[in-house]
């Protein structure tokens, strides 16, 4: 039994938190942002809380189905749907990014509300990342980081120095170390967390200021030690996608006879152990973490790269299957599953894909889906 | 499935021959814009077995347009089609074969000493075989696991590297515009190709910083080709391409502008047109002179006081062009007097190429990338469409607007709303279908046509 | 030794019962109001037509959208497992199975000893499966079991080019509207449900000999164009093809539980 | 003057005749092969209700999916238009009509007169159709015409998000299957058509007061989930609100040239 992972688990499963709460009648602002490119470390510099915005405790699409159609990705609609209906009043600012071409829209859809409804807050920010890893990207990136620090010191009337930054740097990276710590435990035969565990810590971690996030972990780190789930007849498996909110998902895939022990989602684990290096020029430092790291079918001229450290994760973690995780209408991971399914039969690792609706059921089918491929999995291996 | 072909290029070859069919009775415009308005009727029916030739041949014989003058000037687009389509199928050619992204103006390329190819433009070339191969290309693309989300002009461009339809390249140009769609399916196809691709990062903003990085991405493009080329970009020749892109492009812009007139002396057909000159004749003498030629038959029409189509009734705005319902436009034009004054496809708002220096040029040369139709409005905030919207609504007397969203465009979608809201508050009635320019599928001619008329008889027009 | 199996569908519920792997008795009964009263009630059926009684059974498997809500089963397998299983049962020169329920369909891949290679199952859309064919029958006005015999006679059949079933069931109405022959309409309904399916099983690598099993086997119309789609020719089986299901299911269970003779 | 109106939706046939504005006769059946068939026999029916004869009959308008399956009319009117203009001649007090039928949702808006002032559909869906909610009605075995007091019954609605209603029928089996109440799961369809309908209502920024039309505007659970999510009353009008768009037909038919009424050109 884990008290922590109670309180993370708890944690993941609401917006709200006390933990926020607190930070905010501290007096931090809270900074809410859309995708794994917005570099979390320069807004905690300028002294505020970032908070990754989530879908989590949204029914239905309602209001957010007013600016979007129904042929636009149910995560922002779920997300727009919470923003409208002012379950995101807490919020201080928020920074979109040009991720996908549903979520760079709420930007526009937001500041629309904005002006025609009074949907708060008043800090609206697009931070704009390059489709590909050039040189000449990786400038404009720098670019773009150094007028997004001036904005915040701007607006906020924050002072953002290169000693804040660098301690930011050295929190999140802290922070970073650890959730790394947790997945080396999950390369154990007996890996002390499941996949929907896990996914729930991570959301968790985005949704807390660092501070806190790091005592957590530091704690769960010393809980897990003598945890162990037992791997015997399991599958293990890495699921892929993008955005990934639904912790019953995952204990759905897992109640079918397999622990997912590694991740490349994005709301997930992807990349996010991997540090920013602490010497030299800050900013550059986290232009280089962000730019080059945060692999996601965005980035048009990455994908053997992403190929290649899946293959590697499979490795590591010692996996007998993948399954990937796409939502309707995402464009982006359409093109990916359809890559790694290519990549599957050249590798000779079994592939199931899965499409569905943030929170959108059809439990039913899926469940058959993937008790189906896993029975399939061990009957290759046998 | 159906064997696939194991002929190459099958459906380029027919649409080839049906492309110099068209060219040569354009050399007779008057018998040619006679036989068009007498066959009109029957092409506006519904698609059967029976009428597909006819609509065919409509098609060819340049859509909705009447003017002999200007099926004289699609005549003199079509050699440059035609010889573009050449060059594509020329396997034994030993110029490098360089595949180029749709939206990407594409003079830079053609100041070297290569063959080019526009994989999306495939769906338009199927088209013009007068055959189903687009859906054909689309199914192809879908069983093999592509994506059903993706934009239908990406998967038809899969699906002719699948069918042997594509010419196998050397080097591919992508960019990360205008979609999500675009930025996906160029991982396929260089996946499937194996061939060295460049991109280029397209900026969000149409500030200088963004023109500026741009330019860099332009010059890193230069580089790239000349390397994977081993070539030097002739810079006299893109001197030369760049002073004709900017007479056509003045003459477009102006044409574009023209249709502000009541009645107006021309239509979207001439526009979208050069739009398929973009891929093939743009900056070519050809190219210039449809440009011109249609320009002076629209400004000689404005002069006259004449329409562009027989009886102007209502003033349409488009958003998006369904161009696998090329004949919904003379069907609109006969029931209803309808014609489409303005659209954000074939709209041209661009900036002279300055020429006289590299440095100049490639610089100007960004910001006509970034100005170019579709990357001009999808690629930065709502604003982008919708200032442009609200200066249409205010110059072009249109009478309502029609969205004719396209299943791949997300982020059209997405700001279906604001549209919407910018048409009250102008009291601009409008129509939002949800259709695909290159996909029958999603919705049928019928089911288009049913809410056309539904729309225009609610608000009084019709 | 005596196993079963059960399978509880989204319209029906099967039971098997096997005696040392000789079919003893088979029922087939529509569902009720749960998963669970479903399999009591069918197994009770085939139970009493052997003259057994639960404790006879030595091992129970179960399958199907309700298969995990089966109190007598000891373990429960995906239908697809098990429509491998029983269709290679059935003729173990099978390799490709092509399944059309009521709800979804799949293709089905196995190897030689019945185990399931690859499968795909439709997950975009339910256009090309036995409810679509059952709403479109609807709108044409002709009940679910005519709409085979009637597209054989059809000479132009009409194209069906929507995308969404219950779309499509106004493009029938329409072409119903315009007085076209129902064979016609009726092929055509065939035509987009085979073709559907067709391309589903692109994905998979097809080795023969195929079976087609599930509802819509029934429809020679869809059969015959989905064999001339693929360029196969689908082995008629001895079963009943809406019994494979839980007939799989009882040899799983005869396999894991039984002495390896 | 005597008109009819005759509305051809994708699941019902009404026609309707009146008389300087009053209704006479009105009748109704469900869609079928024979079309032809079904709308001569709805006309028919209906003329016997009023009680005159075909030839007594000035003018014949059309509306709905089908308008032009009707033969003989002065003209074809959009659905949208009919229903709104049916609706205004119950009581002008009407801003907004919600006309909910078996595969479309139409939300219409006019002006105090009367005037056709916009109309909005929903997406090419029919996951928020009357359509939809019969497929799930069958798939729990729950009679059309009982499902509100089904749906009354529910606790805790399950609301299905699900694009695609084939697919959503299937995610109504696998809940049945878990067991849960057939009045949960009818609630929470209700529920969610309800959603899509307020998303409309929403999108057209609808001003009181409201009509509801339509089919499903007869299942009274609808009305009341709609109401409860959209915080409005909707008024009840003296007339089965299936036959609005038919009545407004038949009021146009009674006007003469519709075209000049609303025209925005000059």
């Amino acid at each position: 039994m884990s008290d922590t992972l109670d309180i993370i688990k708890k944690l993941a499963e609401k917006d709200v938190n006390e933990y926020i709460t607190q930070a905010a009648d501290e007096g931090r602002k809270i900074l809410g942002y859309m995708c794994s490119f917005v570099p979390e470390e320069i807004i905690h510099a300028a002294g505020m809380v970032p908070y990754r915005l989530r879908a989590v405790g949204s029914k239905e699409t309602r209001l957010g189905d007013t600016y979007y159609s129904a042929i636009n990705c149910s995560l922002v609609r779920h997300i727009f749907d919470k923003a409208l209906n002012s379950e995101f009043a807490f919020l201080n600012g928020v920074v979109f990014m040009n991720g996908c071409d549903h979520a760079r829209r709420m930007y526009d859809n937001w500041r629309n509300a904005f002006q025609t409804q009074g949907l708060g807050p008043e800090f609206l920010h697009m931070f704009v990342a390059p489709h590909t890893t050039s040189e000449t990207s990786f400038q404009r990136f720098l670019d773009e980081l150094r007028d997004f620090s001036d904005v915040l010191e701007k607006h906020f009337n924050a002072a953002l120095t290169t000693e804040a930054l660098q301690n930011s740097i050295a929190i999140y990276n802290q922070r970073r170390e650890l959730l790394r710590g947790l997945n080396e435990m999950r390369k154990l035969p007996e890996p002390p967390i499941f996949g929907a565990e896990m996914l729930a810590v991570q959301s968790a971690m985005t949704s807390i200021p660092v501070e806190n996030a790091v005592d957590l972990l530091e704690q769960l780190t010393i809980e897990l030690q003598n945890r162990r789930i037992d791997g015997e007849g399991k599958l293990r498996i890495v699921l892929a996608g993008g955005a990934m909110e639904e912790i019953e998902h995952i204990q759905m895939i897992e109640s079918c006879g397999a622990i997912a022990v590694a991740d490349n989602l994005c709301t997930g684990g992807r990349r996010a152990d991997v540090s920013v290096e602490e010497y030299g020029d800050p900013i550059a430092a986290v232009a280089k973490r962000y730019l080059y790291e945060v692999s996601c079918p965005r980035m048009i001229d990455e994908f053997d790269k992403r190929s290649a450290s899946l293959e590697k994760i499979m490795k590591d973690y010692r996996t007998d299957a993948l399954i990937t995780e796409k939502l309707m209408f995402c464009d982006l991971w359409g093109g990916e599953n359809f890559l790694l399914k290519q990549e599957s039969k050249r590798l000779g690792f079994p592939m199931l894909s899965l499409e569905r609706e943030m929170y959108g059921g059809g439990e039913g089918q899926m469940r058959t889906r993937v008790q189906a491929f896993f029975e399939m999995v061990r009957n290759r291996q046998s | 499935m159906n064997n696939p072909s194991t002929e190459n290029f099958a459906i380029s070859r027919a649409a080839l021959r049906a492309s110099r069919f068209g060219a040569m009775l354009s050399r007779y415009p008057r018998a040619l814009g006679w036989v068009r308005r007498l066959m009109l009727p029957l092409a506006i029916q519904d698609e059967n077995s029976f009428n597909k030739h006819f609509r065919f041949f409509i098609l060819l014989a340049g859509c909705a347009m009447s003017d002999p003058k200007d099926l004289k000037a699609l005549g003199i687009l079509s050699r440059d089609l035609n010889a573009y389509m050449e060059n594509v199928m020329d396997e034994a050619s030993d110029k490098p074969m360089v595949w180029s992204e749709w939206n990407l103006s594409n003079e830079i390329l053609r100041a070297f000493d290569v063959r080019q190819y526009v994989p999306e433009t495939f769906a338009i070339v199927s088209q013009m075989a007068g055959s189903d191969a687009a859906v054909e290309m689309i199914e192809r693309a879908e069983e093999e696991g592509m994506a059903p989300e993706h934009c239908s002009a990406a998967k038809t461009a899969v699906g002719a590297l699948l069918a042997n339809e594509a010419p196998k390249p050397d080097v591919i140009i992508s960019s990360s515009h205008p979609c999500d769609s675009v930025a996906s399916s160029y991982q396929t196809l260089q996946y499937m190709t194996k061939v060295p691709m460049f991109v280029l990062d397209t900026p969000y903003w149409d500030d200088d910083k963004s023109f500026k990085h741009y330019e860099n991405n332009l010059w890193d493009l230069i580089a790239f080709l000349e390397k994977h080329l081993d070539q030097k970009l002739d810079w006299d020749k893109l001197r030369e391409i760049c002073a004709n892109v900017n007479q056509t492009n003045h003459y477009l812009q102006e044409l574009s502008e023209m249709s502000r007139a009541v009645p107006s002396p021309t239509s979207v057909e001439p526009l979208l047109l050069s739009w398929l000159g973009r891929m093939a004749a743009f900056g070519s003498p050809n190219g210039m002179e449809f440009a011109e030629l249609v320009h002076a038959n629209a400004r000689e029409r404005l002069r006259k006081k004449r329409s562009f189509i027989e009886k102007e009734k209502i003033r349409m705005i488009w958003y998006d062009v369904p161009l696998v319902f090329a004949p919904l436009f003379p069907w609109l034009e006969k029931k209803f007097g309808a014609v489409v004054v303005s659209d954000f496809m074939g709209r041209i708002q661009t900036v002279p190429i300055d020429t006289s220096s590299p440095e100049t040029m490639v610089r100007d040369l960004a910001k006509t990338h970034l100005y170019c139709t579709m990357v001009r409005h999808t690629r930065g905030p709502a604003e982008f469409y919708l200032e442009e919207f609200k200066k249409i609504i205010d110059e072009y007397s249109g009478d309502c607007f029609i969205f004719m969203g396209h299943q791949g465009c997300k982020g059209g979608w997405a700001l279906r709303k604001m549209f919407r809201d910018v048409c009250r508050e102008a009291g601009l009635p409008s129509l939002f279908v949800s259709s695909d320019i290159f996909d029958k599928r999603h919705v049928t001619e019928e089911e288009v046509k049913r809410q056309f008329e539904d729309f225009f008889r609610s608000n009084g027009l019709a | 030794m005596i196993v079963a199996g059960c399978d509880v569908g989204s319209l029906t519920a099967e039971a098997v019962i096997l005696k040392d792997s000789q079919v003893l008795t088979s029922k087939i009964m529509g569902v009720r109001a749960t998963a669970e009263k479903s399999a009591v009630c069918v197994m009770d059926l085939a139970l009493a037509q052997a003259g057994l009684k639960y404790s006879d059974i030595d091992a129970c498997y179960s399958t199907g959208y309700g298969r995990q809500a089966i109190p007598f089963s000891q373990k429960n397998i995906s239908e697809i497992s098990c429509h491998g299983m029983g269709a290679y049962w059935a003729d173990n020169s099978i390799r490709t199975i092509v399944d059309i329920g009521g709800q979804d369909c799949k293709v089905i891949s196995i190897d030689e000893n019945g185990l399931v290679q690859e499968f795909i199952m439709n997950d975009k859309c339910a256009a090309g499966t036995g409810r679509c064919l059952e709403v479109l029958a609807k709108a044409l006005d002709v009940e679910l079991h005519e709409l085979g015999p009637l597209s054989q006679k059809a000479r132009k059949p009409i194209n069906l080019t929507n995308k969404c079933s219950i779309f499509m069931e106004l493009e029938v109405m329409q072409h119903v509207y315009k007085k076209r022959k129902a064979r016609d309409i009726a092929a055509g309904i065939n035509n987009a449900v085979a073709k559907r399916v067709a391309s589903l099983s692109k994905s998979v690598p097809l080795k023969p000999n195929f079976a087609i099993t599930g509802g819509v086997s029934k429809n020679v119309g869809v059969v015959s164009r989905m064999e001339k789609l693929l360029d196969v020719k689908f082995t008629p089986l001895t079963v009943d093809p809406q019994i494979i299901g839980a007939l799989g299911a009882a040899i799983f269970a005869q396999k894991e539980n039984g002495n390896h003779d | 003057m005597i008109s009819a109106g005759i509305d051809v939706g994708t699941r019902f046939v009404k026609a309707c005749i009146v008389k300087d504005g009053e209704v006479m006769g009105w009748a109704g059946q469900d869609v079928s092969r024979d079309i032809d068939r079904v709308i001569a026999g709805v006309y028919k029916k209906a003329l016997e209700q009023a009680g005159i004869k075909k030839r007594q009959v000035k003018k014949l308008v059309s509306t709905g999916y089908g308008a032009k399956l009707v033969k003989k009319t002065s003209f074809t009117m959009s659905s949208d238009r009919c229903a709104a203009k049916g609706a205004f001649a119950l009581d002008p007090t009407i801003r907004t009509v919600l006309d909910c039928g078996g595969l479309f949702l139409t939300v219409t808006a006019i002006d105090e007169k009367g005037v056709f002032e916009r109309a909005l559909s929903n997406d090419k869906c029919a996951a928020g159709s009357g359509k939809f909610l019969e497929m799930s009605a069958q798939a729990i075995e729950i009679p059309f015409s009982s499902i509100s007091q089904y749906a009354e019954l529910s606790r805790e609605p399950y609301v299905i998000s699900s694009n695609c209603a084939v697919f959503a029928e299937s995610e109504v089996i696998t809940q049945v299957n878990h067991g849960r109440n057939n009045t949960d799961i009818i609630a929470g369809v209700l529920h969610s058509i309800a959603g899509r309908a307020a998303t409309l209502f929403e999108r057209i920024q609808a001003q009181d007061n409201v009509a509801l039309g339509g089919g499903l505007a007869a299942v009274p659970a609808f009305a009341d989930r709609f109401e409860q999510m959209t915080e409005r009353k909707t008024v009840s009008l003296p007339m089965p609100p299936q036959n609005f768009g038919a009545f407004g037909a038949a009021l146009m038919a009674q006007q003469g040239d519709p075209f000049k009424e609303g025209s925005r050109r000059k």
